[in-house]
């Protein structure tokens, strides 16, 4: 039987991805980022998870307006990094996991998500910015993802509740997948920022922490706050944060806080990032 | 109108909704094509040329032209779309962010390095 | 404020649309097909509706295997006839109500509804033959219409009681639109058909009876259908009959049956339509 | 295998499920080319170059070029996507239908008039 055996949140914050690809991580002003992932690097290594499923955002890559699915599971067997503007990021190509992404999303649709099938999907740095902060440079991805874009660029996303209920949705489908795998969910994006107007460089220390506090201890509390609360508080760009509310659903109601950070800024954003087992 | 807006009275904010994203459909979808090496290339050779090949407004086109973010997202440009054109010209988020806010880039640096835009400040305008 | 007014189911069959387009609607085959839709010419000449939100599904015309959304909603402007491989039909563009269709998106998507937001979608004979079938032939159709694509090619449908959920809460959207809008929802497809295998051909009668009969009547006890009933019973593409529980779900739990025809065969597929007023 | 197919048994039948669609992959998005009028002319001019230029099994492409539609349908084809090939034959959906069925047109033609295929009979076989 499959398995959820742990869940990762991070800030997936395009700066970073740049930082790495440029080789700039020694550089002063990113040498406290890269510290807050030095745990979670040595954590994953030991973890070896055959698969993550991996929540994130898709900016304007790979879907236009021309279509914008609320929820997209990844069916394919591979992802290609998106082009955003200034090439690909050079970055290993993702490999999926299109049987156990096909079982997912037949059980969660049949579960009453409504969600959309994608079998072909370029990934951006929503998805790739969280594998390069645990997983570094290597030539491949060490595990397998399965890509979940949840849509929160086009009003009005998801709900908190929604996407918590979803994560539980998943971690059911996850246990009635008969072969034998270790899967992780990692909820990324955020935390406080704001990438627009006269706000822009908004950043609520407050909030963030008060999220990262509940998120471990509260979220079905959590899974409540309103989607107005998010971008009065957290900025515009803050609602990403709901997406953390997936990875949650998917652990138990006890769970381990193996680590925690929070530092800011990297470019315009706060970064937060938590490790949790379920405990 | 029909549309409930909560979100309307948060201070320097535009929030992307269904009719934001009417107004700005082609400018957004414009801001997709520079994701293709061979037409950022087209673009930086003759901006207005590839504009034009755009039904957007003319408002539209002076304010891509001027670089003018925050008019940009007036006219229904979103920051995700708009991030392919200061893509293409090699300028950064906090570069596009910057300008929004009337800042410097090197005191917008500053103040996000100083723990960014505090949210009192910002909500007491409500 | 907008009101749902009725509802009307149809099946959507191609080659009722191609003998519409060739003038074969006089041949002796296709007269009892035509004449159960008489009264329903008149009847709608008479309710004008100002906007129909029109349940069908796309038969791999807009929708590639890229992209399969359980749920669309077509929030565009117009929606262009598609060449589904032997020209677009020629019927006049569908316009759509772009502020309304934005409306019930948002309202059912905060309504926990996942649905995927088409701006641009061309639309199958699934959408336009019905609209040939109560409309005739004219210039200009003379209401808008919202297209809402459900899928039901790529296994798993969503479930006919989550269709009949969603149609209970476009309800409540459109009762919540501040214009005085005449709103009709349209469930199309089915009945019993199936067009592959050594088993093309299949009609049950029977099934397709009670099914008019209660979709009328019991409607709730018939939302909970499972899945494989339909396909046993009625065939690979029987399934289509999902999509009547989104119009009948939209309805009262009382109607009254202004008009009923059921006639084999169409091409390969039982022909059954209802016409249903708010009680 | 970790996908229940409750639906397996059903005569003469098969589900179009994810299995099936990363089978077919190929050859349905192939058949979605056929679409655009341009795409369809080409074809008719050379089936064989236009289908190579699509990585598809052989099988799949002799299935194409036989319009063995029962067996595209075993090879991960589904029927609306088929109906591209068909439409490009200027056939019906009645005609592929028929061909499936290994009955004449006219004796399928004919027994769709008299009410179809009897459900019961086929039910038996389960
Ligand atoms: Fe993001
Ligand atoms: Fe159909």
């Amino acid at each position: 039987m499959a398995r959820i055996t742990a869940g990762v949140s991070t800030s997936h914050v395009p700066a970073i991805g740049a930082a790495i690809d440029l080789g700039k991580t020694a550089a002063p002003y990113w040498v406290p980022v890269f510290a807050g992932y030095e745990y979670s690097k040595k954590w994953i290594a030991q973890q070896k998870p055959d698969v993550i499923v991996l929540v994130y955002n898709d900016h304007a890559s790979a879907f236009s307006l021309d279509l914008v699915p609320t929820f997209a599971i990844g069916c394919a067997e591979e992802f290609r990094p998106a082009d955003e503007g200034w090439g690909p990021r050079p970055v290993p190509i993702v490999k999926g996991h299109a049987k156990l992404a096909a079982h997912i999303a037949q059980s969660v649709i049949q579960d009453d998500f409504d969600l959309t099938i994608a079998n072909r999907m370029d990934v951006d740095h929503g998805l790739t910015v969280p594998l390069s902060l645990l997983f570094g440079q290597p030539k491949q991805w060490p595990c397998l993802v399965i890509p979940l874009a949840v849509n929160v660029v086009l009003y009005p996303p998801p709900s908190g509740r929604r996407c918590y209920e979803l994560g539980r949705a998943i971690r059911r489908a996850v246990e009635s997948y008969d072969d034998d795998l270790d899967v992780q969910v990692w909820g990324t994006g955020g935390m406080s920022h704001q990438l627009q107007g006269p706000r822009a460089g908004l950043i609520n220390r407050q909030f963030d922490n008060a999220f990262l506090d509940r998120i471990v201890n509260d979220p079905e509390g959590l899974s409540r706050k309103p989607h107005l609360d998010y971008v009065r508080e957290a900025g515009s760009e803050g609602i990403e944060l709901v997406m953390w509310l997936i990875m949650r659903g998917a652990l138990n109601a006890k769970v381990t806080q193996k680590h925690r950070f929070y530092h800011v800024p990297a470019s315009n954003t706060a970064v937060g990032h938590l490790v949790l087992e379920n405990a | 109108m029909a549309l409930k807006k909560p979100y309307s009275n948060i201070p320097g904010t535009t929030i992307f909704d269904a009719d934001q994203a009417r107004r700005g459909y082609h400018l957004n979808q414009f801001c997709m094509s520079l994701m293709k090496p061979e037409n950022r290339e087209r673009f930086k050779a003759d901006e207005r040329a590839c504009l034009d090949e755009w039904p957007m407004s003319e408002e539209q086109k002076q304010a891509v032209l001027k670089r003018d973010y925050n008019r940009m997202i007036e006219l229904g440009g979103n920051i995700y779309f708009l991030a392919k054109i200061f893509s293409t010209d090699g300028l950064s988020f906090q570069h596009a962010a910057a300008s929004m806010t009337g800042m410097s880039q090197e005191a917008y640096a500053q103040m996000m390095l100083s723990g960014g835009r505090a949210p009192e400040h910002e909500q007491e305008k409500q």
